[in-house]
């Protein structure tokens, strides 16, 4: 019988720099729910044991370690616990697809600002914000954790790459402290 | 006049002051035989050929700008005959014979230079469909060379063969291929045109064409009415507003296409050069330019003017192809209204209207195509008849599904 | 370019996917002729002006979208979800 | 000469830098230009086209001749601005465009032709003989013309781009811009303020004067100070808005790092998309030339650059210093001057008019009429009525009165509006929606003018944001401004309206001449406004000129337009992030790394990588190594992994119903646990994409798409649902990155697949059941695209390097192995099974033998446009195999033998090509026109470019086992 090992996209790789901190992080099982015409109430009691609800455009919401993350039209994520069994709505695991990367530090956002053509000031991008976009030619998701902390979700096979573009936006970013005007 | 490397010298010692007009700035007349409407590439060589070709001179060509201040005057001067689908093989073919001899046909030095272009392919597929083209070239007559990744780096040394997100493989040199003076082209044909008799009428838009029982009789232009029973609509980016005057729905949806050019620079890209992982190709100008450009913009546009991501991605491009070219500055850019058909080839053909002939739908392949064009938009103008090598430029080949489709991308008009 | 995703927000242009005009959402039904098919894949009105026309949001919420837009000067005045349009 | 007392720099910091090979000294905070001033350095550069000795003009980014090449340590830059870079410590500098030395330019030769290079000349010569256009005229032109030169090395240099958002873009730091920003800034407005220059206050740095009682140095100081301290202000110096663009987005490019020695990381340029509810452009006005005989001699300066080098940099250009203005606002250069202790040796004022009371003498109603000086001005003719007055001078600043810089106001297409008042154009209102003009760029050419609008326009934007601030606008110097036009001084001589690429008032007379009236011709046929400079320094004389030549006011004759970039950018800058890898996502397999310890070679397969074959010690090429593993999977048993394939899980009721819609065959009918292969054809009636579906359950299935379409497949599939059945049953979303999958083929390959599941499954041909492996739930399926018994074995993607090594060690005991995508090739040739080589996007259902497949019974995307005339039939190229003893190609085409070889004569084309190790002879699949009625008939296969021509036999293009005995085993 076969031993499979689990293994992550980046091994769980870390790194800070100019006190940015980023990080390949487990946020556990991945569930898309995509509601089928009509179900939004089926949905809306199902998820309610878990004290979740299908979370309103660019927002996300937690509770007890399970987060639930608006992704779409009538579609969402919910991370970090098992599914319960819904009607009403197509439940797709997603958890292998994504590798999801912790950026934090006073810099993030700048840091970011170098990928992301989104606005991502405190005001326009609040904490709790999820946002659908791109991080440079990759699709993600984004979401504002805290006002110095963004995660990044991004496909699993280019987790490589979205490393690197944010590891040398992270350097450059430290290069230019130095710089006096 | 006729122009020399004598007469340069002989003017220069008296100051310059014998020179003559290029072109006569008639008013129009109240009839001609034939109405090209656009003063552009297309229809001044459209108005040439009817003349030198087919001894009709009454002829007007109404532009409601200046000469040539169309796309003639906005693309990136390429001049190749690269195409593999029989129909655009021999149109192309044809037109380059027309541009290797057009500095002695019209007295105008073109600076038609057959520098050499080189399409880049990054696999092993791409290889194989540019074999099938280079394949196609030969079998028309043209040339072509298959360079391996080793012959790539003898012409183009300056290229990133190592450290590349698409390694190069190798390219296809159309030895003949190359690039012209794009303002020469028009201003060679309108010179050539008015010498032969031809009305080059400038500020003089058309708002309206005359039909009567079915057959054209004439246009109406801000200029007054001006009759005639033959009219061409040759108006690249404005066709469909044009054609829209006699009724008709064109298969044209019209994008803008930017291009740049860098500051001068001493010599250092010889040849034509396109990347095949992304939107990129380039040559320099004699002036020193590096000129360069993409794709569309994409989205359907009459505005003359780019947006960021293209350009952005059209720098990167060049920058993952060809880094030395980093600290060149990009000096200018411009944005072209293309006329984008269901599948990127053109339209040279009657129109329900008697009389009322349409020269339009060159996606952005126009400019090399101005001698043919002209030659048979004319011909066909003149006989009733097309030319023999634009036969599969008709109008009813969407509805029939006698398609020319190159790029193999569908109907979808921006993807060609 | 910036387009207003009625989802997703104001969005940069390059998250976005352009397809052409309206026309292809009015697909001919089974049985229509080939002219309507013609019609339906290639002739354009191609305006000078406001147009209705299809842009996908492909780097966010993956909604088709319609978006009324002048050629010229490229002003946006609506963008709705093609699913949810007014039929 | 540096004086003493004055300018910004900063006099206890020394820097040494190198200008053609000699070392000189400057302060920090000098330019190239200002430093090579104060060492007396005159001639700096020459002319793009006579070579024309020249000199500093300009004291800002528009300057037309003190162009230089900037050496760095690993590459130079060409065509850098001495009046934009600034100098620093081991700064190496050189000049450009000369062959010589500088100072002896041998293509200074040109300066003496000139009568015969006149505007157009090239249209009329150099036609003949024509061989030596290409062989000889024209690579004589390329190497005279250019200006700097790359080095033909990689550009390794660090660059950057950027986002930035905000409230109100201010674009400029003169009194406009900085009264904008404070007042925007004070109202809490999220602000940015771009400087092109390292240091704010625009011309106040220059022009000195007071506001608000202070001395202007000190209000600029004072307002920085401020904005500095308000959080929601940022300030962006050495940062030139480069580009108006729809919807308020625009293009920035930030010096970051040119301005020092290179550092790691440390970007040179920053290139920023700025995106901006509002945007105020305070960006000057830009002085202008007048043209008159040899007017483009070193030491020949804008009177603004004059005052300019005096008060920032300390510098006088020269030592008699002689003033040509129009306007009583360039006066303040003379006095400066004199001031300062320079000796101003007379001011000549074409105004007859003007004031005549100055500490020097002035001369009214007066011309210059000429200069001498070789490589520097040595002395001016003076024209005053009759009389000629001969000056010495070694500097002269001239001004011909100030053009708004409105450049950014033209980018959506505004054309500018002439105002006969200040001789200039000035903006069109409302040209960039969102932008709003003010100060000099509006033509409020009075400090006061500039503090008004710039405020008004801020307090505008701030109420339109819904804010609200009273911020006092401070008393400052409001002198009218009084011009009398003048663009060149009568003269037979030439007289340089473009410096940059030496074109002179006759040029644009002689283009009248000839019949290039319109503004775009006269442009076009002289290159007036096309070289570095964009024409900002002559676009509006030239016009001028023009108009006076063919008889016409200016309106009436044209205007003049700009495009993007407002300065000239570097492609690096924006490409930044192209290079090398950069350009697009790499995408990786789990079986990467297990692949490459293999020694595979990874090739690229659309975004991802995939191995190539996986070569074994003594073997030589990949053929030998494709052969064994084709013969491999043949005979035992071969593992690839196929996760690269796009894969869809779609559920709902409408599941099947959906999927009969987007394919040509029906799949609502397909039972639970089996496989079918699908038809997915654009609605134009080409094939767009192939691939197998399976049915997980009543409501569930999983569609595969080839890896090239996946993304393109979705799209689709997005727009079908949302345009035409919204409303239906059905949901989708991509797993390709959540499932891990691997191909298992061969005679073996049943016995390896059972040896790993925790319970035993047989599947029927086309099956596909939920299993368990090491604990894993995962899925299996029967499917081949080899011809073998196959099964490709899905896991969640994190288990999948695991499963594959897995896999891989138990083949190699069974005598197989891993096989890579030549093998894959091969095998799939054998067995007739198409990729995108064969449905290339021009291709038909009926073109590949599947016309059967569109079913008759449903509607389907692309099924009326298929049935167009030109669509199908005998007069279509067919898909076909064919086989011969030597090696034949891909690309090549094909002809009858006997025929002659041309396009009229030409049957079709070769997509794929092998050898079959199986078969044991060369294999391709083609398109042939009739093809499937001709099986057996010989054709011509002919390959010019690799010289190929054989003989080849029309076959089915199914050559091996063309039952499926093997599959169904």
């Amino acid at each position: 019988m076969p031993e499979l090992i689990a293994k992550s996209a980046l091994d769980g790789r870390s790194m800070n720099v100019g006190g940015v901190t980023l990080a390949e992080v487990q946020v556990g099982p991945i569930t898309s729910i995509a509601v089928l015409p009509g179900g939004t109430k089926a949905v809306a009691k199902g998820l309610r044991p878990l004290g979740l609800s299908m979370p309103e455009p660019n927002s996300f919401h937690e509770r007890k370690g399970a987060r639930i993350v608006w992704t779409g039209r009538e579609q969402a994520f919910l991370i970090g616990v098992d599914c319960p069994a819904l009607e009403g709505a197509a439940v797709t695991d997603q958890s292998d697809g994504w590798t999801v990367l912790a950026l934090s530090g006073p810099a993030a956002v700048d840091v970011l600002a170098r990928l992301v053509p989104t606005d991502l000031r405190l005001g326009a991008c609040p904490v709790g914000r999820a946002l659908r976009t791109g991080v440079n030619h990759m699709n993600a998701v984004i979401l504002r954790t805290g006002d110095y902390a963004f995660e990044i979700m991004v496909f699993r096979s280019m987790a490589r790459t979205a490393w690197h573009e944010l590891e040398t936006a992270t350097h450059m970013v430290a290069a230019r402290a130095g710089v006096k005007i | 006049m006729r122009y020399s490397g004598l007469k340069v010298i002989t003017e220069g010692l008296f100051g310059n002051r014998g020179w003559t007009p290029a072109w006569r700035d008639p008013a129009p007349k109240a009839e001609y035989d034939v109405i090209i409407i656009g003063g552009g590439g297309h229809g001044l060589s459209t108005a040439y050929y009817l003349a030198k070709n087919h001894g009709i001179t009454n002829v007007a060509v109404l532009e409601k700008g200046y000469l040539g201040g169309g796309n003639v005057g906005r693309n990136t001067t390429i001049v190749r005959a690269n195409y593999f689908l029989p129909g655009n093989s021999e149109f192309y073919s044809h037109s380059l014979k027309l541009w290797e001899g057009l500095e002695a046909e019209l007295n105008y030095n073109v600076m038609h230079s057959q520098r050499g272009l080189i399409n880049l392919f990054h696999s092993d597929g791409q290889r194989d469909a540019f074999v099938r083209r280079g394949n196609a070239m030969i079998n028309q007559g043209d040339d072509a060379i298959l360079l391996d990744r080793d012959g790539v780096r003898e012409h183009l040394p300056y290229l990133d063969f190592d450290n590349t997100r698409f390694p190069i493989y190798g390219g296809l040199l159309h030895p003949r291929g190359g690039t012209a003076r794009h303002d020469a082209v028009a201003w060679g044909y309108a010179r050539g045109a008015d010498r032969r008799g031809v009305d080059l009428i400038q500020n003089c838009e058309v708002t309206g064409i005359d039909i009567q029982g079915g057959k054209v009789v004439g246009v109406q232009t801000t200029r007054g009415a001006i009759r005639a029973r033959r009219v061409g609509i040759v108006v690249a980016g404005r066709s469909s507003q044009v054609a829209a005057m006699a009724g008709m729905r064109l298969p044209i949806e019209s994008h803008v296409l930017q291009a740049f050019v860098t500051e001068g620079l001493k010599p250092v890209i010889n040849h034509v050069v396109s990347f095949g992982m992304g939107h990129f190709y380039i040559s320099q100008s004699d002036k020193g330019g590096l000129v360069f450009g993409g794709d569309l913009d994409f989205y359907a546009s009459y505005a003359a003017r780019g947006n960021l991501p293209m350009v952005e991605h059209v720098m990167e491009a060049g920058m993952t192809l060809m880094p030395m070219i980093g600290r060149a500055k990009v000096l200018r850019s411009w944005g072209g209204i293309m006329d984008m058909t269901p599948d990127g080839s053109p339209i040279i053909d009657r129109t329900h209207v008697e009389g009322l002939f349409i020269d339009c739908g060159w996606n952005y392949g126009g400019f090399k195509a101005v001698p043919a064009s002209g030659w048979c938009m004319a011909h066909l103008m003149a006989t009733g008849e097309p030319h023999e090598v634009a036969r599969k430029f008709r109008l009813d080949r969407f509805a029939t599904g006698h398609l020319l489709d190159e790029e193999g991308t569908g109907s979808q008009h921006n993807l060609h | 370019m910036r387009l207003t995703c009625p989802l997703c927000g104001e969005r940069d242009r390059r998250e976005f996917y352009y397809y052409g005009a309206e026309d292809y959402l009015h697909r001919p039904g089974e049985g229509a002729s080939l002219a309507e098919w013609d019609s339906y894949l290639h002739l354009r009105d191609n305006v000078a002006g406001v147009v209705r026309d299809l842009w996908y949001h492909e780097a966010g919420c993956a909604q088709w979208l319609v978006v009324t837009r002048n050629t010229v000067t490229h002003e946006i005045s609506g963008v709705e979800l093609v699913a949810e349009r007014a039929k | 000469m540096r004086v003493d007392g004055k300018g910004l720099i900063d006099r206890t910091k020394p820097v040494r830098f190198r200008f053609d090979g000699r070392d000189y000294a400057g302060y920090k905070g000098d330019t190239l230009a200002s430093a090579l001033l104060a060492n007396d350095v005159r001639l700096v550069g020459r002319s793009f086209k006579y070579h024309r000795p020249r000199g500093v003009l300009t004291a800002g980014s528009e300057e037309p001749n003190a162009l230089v090449e900037v050496v760095g340590p690993s590459n130079k830059t060409p065509n850098v601005r001495a009046t934009v870079q600034e100098v620093f410590e081991g700064l190496v500098t050189q000049s450009q465009n000369r062959l010589g030395s500088l100072r002896f330019d041998l293509l200074a030769v040109n300066d003496y032709l000139s009568p015969f290079l006149s505007a157009g000349f090239y249209y009329k010569t150099f036609m003949w003989p024509r061989a030596f256009w290409e062989g000889l005229y024209e690579p004589l032109i390329r190497r005279a013309a250019g200006l700097g030169s790359l080095s033909g090395r990689h550009d390794e240099g660090v660059y950057e781009k950027a986002f930035a958002f905000c409230d109100v873009l201010v674009i400029g730091s003169g009194p406009a811009g900085l009264m904008a920003a404070l007042t925007a800034g004070r109202a809490g407005a999220d602000v940015i303020l771009c400087e092109e220059s390292h240091a704010l206050g625009g011309r106040l740095l220059s022009d000195g004067g007071t506001i608000g009682g202070l001395p202007a140095g000190d209000w600029v100081a004072q307002v920085v100070a401020e904005l500095e301290a308000l959080p929601n202000v940022r300030i962006m110096a050495r940062t030139t808005v480069t580009g108006a663009y729809d919807h308020g987005t625009y293009g920035a490019l930030e010096r970051v790092g040119l301005h020092k020695p290179a550092r790691p990381n440390l970007p040179r340029e920053c290139f920023w998309r700025i995106v901006a509810k509002h945007a105020v452009l305070a960006s000057g006005a830009l002085e202008r030339p007048v043209a008159f005989e040899n007017n483009d001699r070193p030491g020949i300066m804008m009177a603004s650059a004059v005052r300019t080098y005096l008060n920032r940099y300390g510098v006088v250009p020269g030592r008699r210093v002689t003033l040509f203005a129009n306007t009583d606002q360039a006066r303040g250069v003379a006095r400066d001057l004199m001031a300062a202790g320079v000796t101003v040796a007379a001011i000549v004022d074409p105004r007859p008019d003007a004031s005549s009371v100055e500490d020097c003498p002035v001369h009214v109603g007066a011309e210059v009429i000429g200069s001498r000086g070789r490589l520097g001005l040595s002395g001016i003719q003076v024209r005053k009525g009759s009389e000629i007055i001969e000056i010495e001078t070694d500097c002269l600043a001239m001004s011909g009165g100030w053009n708004p810089t409105l450049h950014l106001t033209c980018h959506m297409n505004g054309r500018p509006r002439w105002s006969e008042e200040l001789a200039a154009f000035v903006p069109m209102e409302g040209a960039v929606p969102g932008l709003v003009a003010v100060g000099a760029a509006n033509g409020s050419f009075s400090t006061h003018g500039a503090l008004v609008t710039g405020h008004a326009a801020a307090l505008k934007a701030v109420e339109a944001l819904g804010r609200k601030v009273s911020v006092a606008v401070p008393e400052a110097e409001d002198m009218p401004y009084r011009i009398k036009a003048l663009w060149a001084v009568e003269g037979t001589g030439r007289a340089w309206l473009d410096f940059a690429n030496d074109v002179t008032t006759k040029d644009v007379k002689l283009a009248a001449q000839e019949g290039f009236r319109s503004v775009e011709h006269m442009k076009r046929y002289t290159t007036q406004g096309m070289a570095p400079d964009q024409g900002k320094n002559s676009n509006v004389a030239a016009l001028a000129v023009l108009a006076d030549a063919t008889g016409r006011g200016i309106p009436e004759t044209g205007t003049t337009t700009f495009r993007p970039p407002y300065v000239p950018v570097s492609i690096a800058a924006m490409g930044a992030g192209g290079r090398a890898e950069g350009f697009a996502p790499q995408r990786f397999l789990t079986s990467d790394q297990a692949s490459r310890d293999r020694g595979a070679p990874m090739i690229e397969a659309g975004l991802w990588y995939r191995p190539s074959y996986f070569p074994k010690p003594g073997e030589t090429t990949w053929r030998e190594a494709c052969d064994r593993e084709v013969m491999m999977v043949r005979q035992a048993v071969g593992v690839t992994d196929v996760s690269t394939l796009g894969k869809i899980d779609i559920q709902g009721r409408d599941a099947g119903r959906f999927l009969d819609f987007v394919y040509t065959n029906t799949f609502s009918t397909l039972p639970v646990g089996r496989v079918r292969y699908g038809l997915m054809l654009r609605e134009d009636g080409h094939v767009l994409d192939d691939g197998t579906s399976a049915r997980l359950g009543e409501d569930h299935y999983l569609m595969t798409t080839t890896t090239a379409a996946a993304g393109l497949v979705m799209r689709h599939l997005d727009f079908v649902h949302q345009a035409f059945c919204a409303d239906w049953q059905v949901r989708f979303i991509s797993v390709t990155e959540a499932w891990a999958q691997f191909a298992v083929a061969g005679p073996k390959a049943r016995e390896l697949v059972q040896s790993f599941l925790e319970t035993p499954v047989e599947l029927p041909f086309m099956g596909e059941a939920p299993v368990r492996i090491g604990g894993v739930d995962g899925r299996l399926f029967r499917i081949s695209f080899s011809g073998e018994e196959g099964y490709e074995i899905a896991v969640p993607t994190r288990y999948g390097e695991a499963l594959f090594r897995d896999l891989v060690a138990r083949a190699e005991t069974m005598g197989g192995g891993p096989y890579g995508m030549e093998a894959l090739n091969v095998l799939r040739i054998e067995k007739g099974f198409i990729t995108h080589a064969e449905i290339h996007g021009r291709v038909t259902a009926h073109d590949i033998g599947m016309e059967k497949m569109v079913s008759a019974k449903k509607d389907c995307i692309g099924k009326a446009a298929a049935t167009r005339p030109g669509m199908w039939g005998p007069e279509r190229e067919q898909l076909v195999g064919l086989k011969a003893n030597a090696p034949i190609s891909a690309g090549a085409h094909l002809f009858v033998p006997g025929t002659e070889v041309h396009r009229e004569t030409d049957q079709g084309y070769v997509t794929s090509v092998c050898w079959s190790p199986t078969v044991g002879a060369w294999l391709g699949l083609a398109f042939l026109k009739d093809g499937r009625a001709r099986h057996g008939e010989k054709i011509r296969l002919v390959d010019h470019l690799r010289g190929l021509d054989v003989i080849c036999e029309v076959t089915n293009p199914v050559f091996h086992d063309p039952e499926g005995e093997k599959l169904r085993a």
